[in-house]
């Protein structure tokens, strides 16, 4: 488990160094967010029926543009041949980069979800199921993610492919998120909401090392 | 967790009739040799013969499509994190991140090695490829010989048992070919192995030829 | 050479599914001529959609063998991974494009119908939704194969894709479900959602088998052409082995 | 002139070579769409109401998310030294990489648009203005953001760091182009927002080649 | 347009008092050289001396921290455009398009250059360096001598002036170090120029050295 915290705090560490990272990231959500007010016009009534829905999908596009950096630049340097020769099998490799993507994007939009909340002029009753829904569905993104940055990891520019093969997975995460905070505004629980996103969450979290793991191999070649 | 140090697994390395096809062409095939421990062998051949194709066969990075890879009689297959913890591999490609210092590249590849490699004094391992001065220097400001040096000083952390060196000394000037030539010779007396590919001559007594050809192969024990 | 071996299998089923495909073929055009002629001569309009109607002799079961094919891609792609048999990556590779068509048959018919029934062509209805996220799906699946040059790479990629795909798919299918519920339901499908006439099930049925056929000959037929262009490759893997020029030095 | 073409015909070889580059970024833009209603909920009005700004939204982020591809990757491989000291000055360059970029995103783009349109419950009237302004507007944000790419291009994983600059500079796009379509779905006339969106194209692409050289001299160093 | 063939420019290269810093490190100065029409000069140095710095500040990709590059008693400065034209720099990177062919890799360069490049055979370029019968392979299965071979064969489409070359023999088999030495010394005939970095030996007649060594240059003429 030390090499598994060593990558760990390695990816930290790049992160933190690359430019900001996480803060580009969060600025990214921040600023996909408030481009709606200006395309769809200023009502507040308007704003704070979507604005569940266009958080979310900004959560969902921030993770998305951000998955490139988990395997990719190590792949194109070699240093992925060196990490998947260290002593820890790949699928362990894949979670502890997985985990580091989402301390440095998914953790961020949990963090700032109220805000935005805020700038979206949504029902402050929502801010709890929201975050809590955040908290659990952004680990999820990372996760799925991981499988498909792991697949076109070696497709030069793969990036849109990769957001083709994600999106799908996706829906179930934006739907239920969505539905956690709009059930909210409703007055009504949104525990049914936050117990099949903690679903999502476990079985992603089985599913992504092995799939990953897989696909590393094969890219490796 | 078991440990590989030169003691532990004082078997040769032997590979039989290895077949490599790459991007659907065959590179090489019916390939066969042996790295005994305290020896090295240099690969050689033409451009394109397959003499990174077999390192990375070797390293566990490509699957042959044939053949087989062994430590003493016990196949890499049957544990291959065992095979992962005795070889270290250094290929074209330099792994090495811009946006760290020397040092913090070199201590970030010390952690994930985890075991001996952990604990292992960067800083020594710098000083042996003449990096000391530069360790706190963000990466990106190598030139091209520095970054090779720091690739190879990698393999001082934990040296596992057999090197797999593609082409080390590109890039590196006459003392930093010294450097190196020292460090193998030191591994090597300390029981190790190493499988070297390289157009330029490395001056390591008694290392074996083996010479890459596409589909013929041979062996000639000499220097 | 062992890897002339793995065509072993092959051959063999070359040999089956050429002797298969002539009957596919005519059984293909036998159901399509029968059902073609009594879906749009000898059964009746719709007392409200008239003859906008048989589109649905080509929607509903391009619709429905959409998520069918992609079951079939789904198991190949396990039979792949799992036992590596050499013909299952050919058949998952062959079956995507198929399932990629029905799919998009069934979204524009569907939107050609649903123009004049629902005076829209579009509508955001959880069985819809559904449909276009199953195109983007095989659309996804089919650009992986397409991203590799090295075959064999692409196939465990695609394999691994369509396994995960395919354990999402019930979550995908639900989720889109309790979605449409959630909000209220698009007025319009609820009305217009015709009950099915016998009279219309019988062309529907040989429509079925017709689609169901050509699936069948237009997979062996990409089957075997898969298979003939990897022994193209095998056989060139071996040529370069034996032009490679044969270097002096020691 | 020639070398001009050259350089054009090259940058479109790469990109048809490369993995589809135009098709996946018209899937993106596909994809990026269809996550709204998903996120918003099935209702026809309410879609309606919110397609031109979510069309034009989704078009800014497609055209973003393949800006790296300009320069980035000749940078990395050093294919940007060769062209730098190819016989013509870098400003032709830039714009030959740009007009190579904008063939194979924004005009897909534009003609894509009223496909999405149908998706997003759009007003029939509202097609035609919809693709003037995309005609417009989606060269303008190849040529604006052609100066972002051109800065962060020596920038390891800039992707985030160029959405954050090129963001702004694309506002005055999308707050024309939502206009000329909510116009004349309000059924007044949107030539006003066409001219604003075909002066803001003509300022582009006077600073554009200027700018983006600079960057790149910058960038070589 | 003007194009630049030897003869239009059979003015020898000057570089008076350069300095050279990079990442703010100072890494040569005053630094004065001149490479002839015909003539060959080798620049050496041990790593991080400054020898990639100083190819790039020729080429006119880096600007000097101070001093001056003239054609004759021309300043560079005056028309950069026509330095362009002269000069040819192949560096540590490839320039190699992995999703093209050999051949159209070396097409496009061949159609960007214009001029006379864009009329070249690009075949005959390519069986210069003994890339003929690779024209059709895709780029990325290329061996690393082999991408370095079709990075060189660039130079012989519009030769151009004057040489840049950055340790042109890094992965080449012998028999492709002896294909590299005759185009260059074929160039020199030609009246052109080279300035080659290198750490292994180079077999051309007359070369001068110019020795490289941080913030203390020297010049010696031998071979
Ligand atoms: C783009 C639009 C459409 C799509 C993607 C679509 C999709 C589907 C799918 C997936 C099925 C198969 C259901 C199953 O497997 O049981 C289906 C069946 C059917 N569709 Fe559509 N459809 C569309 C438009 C329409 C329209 C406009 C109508 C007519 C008003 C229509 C009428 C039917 C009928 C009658 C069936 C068969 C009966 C049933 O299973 O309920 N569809 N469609
Ligand atoms: N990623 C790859 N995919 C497909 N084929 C490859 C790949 N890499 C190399 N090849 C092919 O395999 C053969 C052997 O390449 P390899 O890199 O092993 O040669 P090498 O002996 O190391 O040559 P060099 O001396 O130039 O480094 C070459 O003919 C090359 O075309
Ligand atoms: N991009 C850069 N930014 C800042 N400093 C740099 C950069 N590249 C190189 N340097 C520094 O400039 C000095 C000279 O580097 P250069 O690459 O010119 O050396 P070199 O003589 O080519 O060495 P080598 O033989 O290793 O290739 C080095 O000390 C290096 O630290
Ligand atoms: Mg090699
Ligand atoms: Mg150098």
């Amino acid at each position: 488990m030390r090499e598994f915290w060593s990558l760990v705090r390695r990816d930290l560490l790049l992160a933190r160094r690359q430019g900001g990272a996480a803060t580009s990231v969060a600025i990214f959500f921040i600023l996909t967010v408030t481009l709606f007010p200006l395309g769809v016009g200023p009502e507040s009534a308007l704003l704070g029926r979507i604005a569940s829905g266009v958080i979310w999908v900004a959560a969902l596009l921030a993770t998305m543009l951000s998955l490139d950096r988990v395997y990719q630049s190590d792949l194109e340097d070699g240093s992925l041949d060196v990490i998947a020769m260290a002593p820890m099998p790949l699928e362990l490799v894949a979670l502890a980069k997985t985990l580091a993507h989402w301390l440095t994007t998914g953790l961020l939009l949990v963090v700032l979800s109220p805000l935005l909340g805020v700038l979206m002029q949504l029902d402050t009753a929502a801010f709890g199921p929201l975050v809590l829904a955040m908290a659990l569905g952004t680990p999820a993104l990372s996760l799925l993610g991981s499988i498909g940055a792991a697949l076109t990891v070696s497709v030069r520019r793969g990036g849109v492919l990769l957001s083709l093969l994600v999106i799908p997975f996706y829906i179930p995460v934006l739907i239920f998120g969505v539905g956690a905070v709009d059930a909210a505004v409703d007055g009504i629980s949104a525990r049914p909401h936050l117990l099949i996103l903690g679903a999502i969450l476990l079985f992603s979290l089985v599913i992504s090392p092995l799939a990953s793991a897989a696909a590393l191999r094969l890219n490796l070649e | 967790m078991t440990r590989a140090t030169p003691d532990d697994s004082n078997k040769s390395f032997h590979a039989e009739d290895l077949v490599c096809i790459r991007g659907e062409r065959l590179v090489f095939s019916g390939l066969s040799f042996e790295v005994g421990a305290g020896t090295a062998t240099l690969l050689r051949g033409p451009n394109g013969a397959g003499k990174s194709s077999l390192l990375r066969l070797v390293a566990g990075l490509l699957r042959p499509a044939a053949g087989q890879l062994r430590w003493g009689s016990e196949s890499v297959d049957r544990d291959r994190e065992a095979h992962r913890r005795k070889v270290r591999y250094v290929g074209h490609l330099d792994a090495i991140k811009p946006v760290l210092s020397v040092g913090e590249n070199l201590a970030a590849w010390a952690g994930i090695y985890g075991g001996r490699a952990a604990d292992a004094p960067v800083a020594s391992a710098l000083d042996t490829m003449g990096l000391s001065g530069l360790a706190d220097l963000p990466a990106r400001f190598l030139s091209a010989g520095q970054r090779r040096r720091l690739n190879l000083a990698r393999l001082l952390l934990d040296p596992g048992t057999l090197w797999l060196l593609d082409e080390p000394t590109v890039s590196l000037d006459s003392d930093s070919v010294n450097r190196l030539e020292q460090a193998i010779k030191h591994h090597l007396a300390a029981g190790g192995s190493a499988l070297i590919a390289t157009h330029t001559d490395l001056h390591l007594e008694n290392a074996a030829v083996l010479a890459l050809a596409p589909a013929r192969p041979a062996i000639d024990a000499d220097a | 050479m062992a890897a002339m071996h793995r065509f072993a299998n092959p051959t063999r089923f070359v040999r089956l599914s050429s002797a298969l495909l002539p009957w596919f073929v005519v059984a293909m055009i036998g159901f399509f001529a029968a059902g073609l002629y009594l879906g749009l001569f000898v059964s009746p309009p719709d007392y409200q959609q008239g003859d906008s109607v048989r589109i649905m002799y080509v929607h509903v079961p391009a619709a429905t063998l959409a998520s069918g094919v992609y079951v079939v891609m789904a198991v190949a792609s396990a039979v792949a991974l799992i036992w590596r048999h050499p013909l299952a990556d050919v058949a998952a590779k062959a079956a995507a494009p198929v399932g990629a068509i029905f799919t998009l048959i069934a979204l524009i018919t569907g939107a050609l119908w649903g123009q004049p029934t629902w005076g829209t062509w579009w509508v955001w209805d959880a069985r819809l939704t559904s449909v276009l996220i199953m195109l983007f799906l095989y659309l996804g699946y089919m650009g992986l194969w397409q991203a590799f040059d090295d075959q064999r790479r692409a196939a465990r990629a695609a394999a691994i894709l369509a396994l995960v795909g395919a354990v999402n798919l019930p979550i995908i299918k639900f989720s889109v479900d309790w979605w449409n519920t959630l909000h209220q339901p698009a007025s319009i499908l609820r009305a217009g959602g015709p009950t099915i006439h016998p009279d219309l099930l019988t062309p529907l049925g040989l429509m079925w088998g017709g689609f169901l056929c050509f699936f069948a000959a237009v997979l062996i037929i990409r089957m075997q052409r898969e298979i003939v262009l990897q022994r193209i490759r095998a056989l060139q893997t071996l040529q370069v082995a034996t032009e490679m020029p044969v270097p002096q030095e020691a």
